[in-house]
């Protein structure tokens, strides 16, 4: 039940967060084409953190809803990577992190897709597809804009270093990962070949960075997150929690 | 000129004119004009909308929204298809727009102050951009006609979402309901001026209506506008800010008052609460991809290269 | 009573607002010195709005003090003209937003320091100092801008266009000035005079700029703001939200 | 050889040296490092609190938050100021700092998370560096000394703010006390690292020492802190995240853990929650900011060349 719990609200969490920083993209991206993408990469995401909200107020006894859990808990009690929180940047940044989070998560999800629980197992099995479109998308991304110009290719290098220092946390088991998922580390090895495998056909460096320290020991996944988190839930919560009691 | 009486034979015929027919020049660039701001409107018409798009306050609502906001760029895209087919290229479109050369729907240009907007913009502003573009699903020039098809079937989609959005708030707090007539009572004026002058003051009425481009005048839409959303409002429950508002039995209509039309043009002209702003985003946006488009056309061209080889 | 507090909340929120604004810059100033003054001028201006929001809630009856206006009103219930929450944009606009508004509070305070109510005299004579400051810092960095180098005199004069439309609010006579403050019409003239001296000792242009439009008839006294306000609010009021019942 | 004498003399005993008296290379570096160092903590140490300036939760807390900001941003001008006595200038001291190619204290590469670690950073992190500097204050280099006088006196009134403030959320909501418990759980470790590693590993405070620009070794000005905070936590009823702290009889003195010092080397190398967050920023100012100093000079010289007509 909590174990459950705790891991449907990690891996929602993860989905909901990023959902969010692409809804920002809204109005703000490069063609429109790229607004349909975005926006429907953006609703996989939200689509997938509702199921996994929703399984994770049933399996923790609590009966919250997914509205509940999204909008009446404190930053702490929120366990994305700190990956998905970090400022979108510009264009080439984004497409970094969304090229990470895809490769990693697509990994995981089919690990997932014969996961004993049915509702944590049908949203990794249809997350299956829904990656594999965000990461061939991001993928497509990284190879015009690591081969496109030199300018671009500067960028989407400076977009990668900058998101990965953030990657590693995706791939350090937490105990509730160890006890009821997947363990992450062993998608360490696999995920780093797929994104080398792009960045060398795109023509870009590996980044050598190493990972963001956590603070004492604690990370995104023990609710100790980064600056940015704590203005987009401001932003996020604002109106369902200036309305205590209503519908929508 | 036998070119000229087979274009007013297909008008006369409610018949279509398509990209290879030959037409009158005034045809081409009334239509360019015309679907250019309507392409527009759907792009600019994303923004006060998606002011409330990471502020959504359920995550059913924020995934409506999203919804929403990408068949908009949607539209925009099949509109900004229909104007290339008369040979103007989108580039230039957006070049226009950025540069204020061209205009969009002036109701844009205010702001979306509460989450009621939403809920408003759908009924009322998508309402009225229905009754707008339900006759355009006629008109004369096919792509655009077909585009319309489409267009109008999502746009009643939205109008429902926002419709039912406002009866929800309504059977909520009483915070929700004030937020909700507030809305209604900023939208209300706004919306009826979506359908433009008077029919006294729109000289190109006639051609257009001649045209097939245009089936109803301003006036026509304007009222058929308001009958439809009187009875929408008291099923709301809100009140419409117009004293002047009552049944005409004769008419079998109501009469309504007249909206400020001084307001009208002052955000025709530029100077309404939100036009710069609007402009200005759309401007950074193209502005800041910029550099994403040309590595895109770069490596395409670097692709195109290697297969000619 | 009512009046008076209405017209306390007016011109507080134009304080609180735009010492909101200015506390932004904090770690983002071109220079050091400029990081000291512009915190300096955010203090003059929230130390007014706290005056002026305690006299409010004495003046209503209804005993909310600083604190409860400032982060427990909606919106709507905002007081202030829409010139104080316009984004900052670049330290230009920056400067040109303040330019105005201390050339128009300064001229509108000499006229509230005689005003019967003795809280608002008092804030108001204190203000006629701090305004004074405020506009000589603005002007200063106007004269250095305008008639700096030529990019410095382009982005001066971009950031005077994007602010002068919402300079006319400013004048625009509310009933409750009418009745219980000074009529800010009178206002227009003089200030528009200095303003003209300035601009043309810095070589830049007054602009043409219509003012801003209202929304039938309502702004900022009204209520009626722009969409920058709602996220500055947001902002401004999350953990105060967040913990309803704390003392700080 | 005289000069040298004469430096050594001065240092003996316990006299000033100014800007124009002779002092060894290694002195002047060894100065330059450590008040740039300490100038760019100031100003890169405004960030983690002013992270929370816009947020503040009542206007009083927002102004004494402010007028911090505003003393930092002013520790940074005296103590460049000090440096500039030693023949560096201010721009290529944040050229540095921008580029990453000097240092500033590793505490300010944690985040702040709640607006209890605005508290807790007065508290334990402004205690820490009041711990460190009120020695510096009879620093054998005049115009360091004298501006670290100025600086802790205004130190210790933002550590007593910060401790009043943690005392009024400790007496307010369940909530509240929560805040304040989880901030001292992620600032303790890290504030007593603000004393550098352990003596033994390092290896320049022998000569700091000998000429008087330190004045007690990094431990013993650990030990000093850990027993200064540790009836402060009390008094406050938060309890100090490490099990080995116990008093210690024979020496009165509190005996504490160990740090975590491969979490402060990854921290000073560049890889805490952080760095790059924070020289970001700091470099984003600069380099948006460069327009307008250009543009002060400029006018400066057109002024002086007027003046000179």
């Amino acid at each position: 039940g909590a174990d459950l719990a705790a891991y449907c609200l990690m891996l929602g969490d993860d989905a909901l967060v990023l959902a969010q920083r692409l809804t920002e993209w809204c109005t703000r991206a490069p063609e429109l084409e790229e607004e349909v993408a975005l926006a429907n990469l953006g609703l996989d995401l939200l689509g997938q953190a509702r199921l996994l909200l929703t399984r994770a107020g049933q399996a923790d006894g609590s009966g919250r809803g997914e509205d509940e859990l999204a909008y009446w808990r404190e930053e702490h009690e929120f366990r994305n990577v700190r990956l998905v929180e970090a400022p979108n940047g510009d264009f080439a940044h984004s497409v970094a992190r969304l090229l990470l989070f895809a490769t990693a998560r697509g990994a995981l999800y089919r690990l997932l897709a014969g996961h004993p629980d049915p509702v944590l197992a049908a949203v990794a099995a249809r997350g299956v597809l829904e990656l594999a479109y965000h990461q061939e998308y991001a993928t497509a991304w990284t190879l015009r804009l690591g081969d496109g110009t030199p300018y671009s290719a500067a960028r989407m290098q400076a977009g990668l270093d900058a998101v990965w220092p953030l990657l590693d946390e995706l791939f350090v088991p937490h105990a509730v990962e160890l006890r009821i998922g997947a363990d992450p580390s062993a998608l360490r090895e696999p995920v780093l070949r797929t994104l080398a495998a792009v960045l060398a056909e795109a023509g870009l460096t590996v980044p050598e960075a190493r990972p963001l320290a956590s603070v004492g020991g604690r990370a995104g996944r023990d609710g100790v997150h980064t600056e940015a988190l704590g203005p987009l839930l401001a932003e996020f919560q604002v109106v369902a929690r200036a309305n205590p009691g209503a519908t929508w | 000129q036998v070119q000229a009486e087979r274009f007013e034979a297909v008008i006369a015929a409610e018949q279509r004119i398509e990209p290879r027919d030959w037409m009158p020049d005034a045809y081409r660039a009334t239509l360019v004009r015309q679907i250019a701001q309507h392409a527009h409107s759907e792009i600019i018409g994303m923004q006060p909308e998606g002011n409330w798009l990471t502020r959504a306050p359920s995550l059913r609502r924020k995934a409506i929204l999203l919804a929403k906001a990408q068949d908009e760029a949607g539209h925009g895209l099949y509109l900004y298809a229909a104007a290339e087919t008369l040979g103007v290229d989108r580039a230039e479109l957006t070049e226009k727009l950025v540069s204020g050369r061209q205009k969009y729907s002036s109701i844009f240009n205010y702001p979306t102050l509460t989450f009621a907007d939403v809920g408003v913009i759908g009924w009322l502003v998508d309402g009225a951009a229905i009754c707008n573009q339900v006759p355009l699903c006629r008109c004369s020039y096919g792509p655009y006609a077909r585009a319309m098809v489409r267009i109008c079937k999502e746009e009643s989609f939205h109008q429902r979402q926002g419709y039912e959005l406002l009866m929800t708030m309504m059977r909520g707090t009483e915070g929700q309901r004030r937020m909700v007539q507030d809305a209604v009572d900023r939208w209300w004026w706004p919306s009826l001026m979506m359908f433009g002058p008077p029919d006294g003051d729109s000289p190109n009425t006639a051609r257009s209506m001649a045209w097939r481009i245009k089936r109803h005048t301003n006036d026509e839409l304007r009222q058929r506008f308001v009958d439809m959303s009187v009875p929408q409002a008291e099923h709301l429950g809100v009140t419409l800010p117009d004293p002047a508002l009552s049944w005409n039995e004769e008419r079998g209509s109501w009469d309504f008052g007249e909206p400020d039309w001084s307001e009208l043009k002052r955000v025709i002209q530029g100077d309404g609460p939100c036009n710069a702003q609007r402009v200005d985003r759309r401007r950074q946006a193209h502005e800041d991809g910029a550099w994403v488009r040309e590595a895109a056309l770069a490596y395409a061209a670097k692709r195109r290269a290697e297969a000619a080889r």
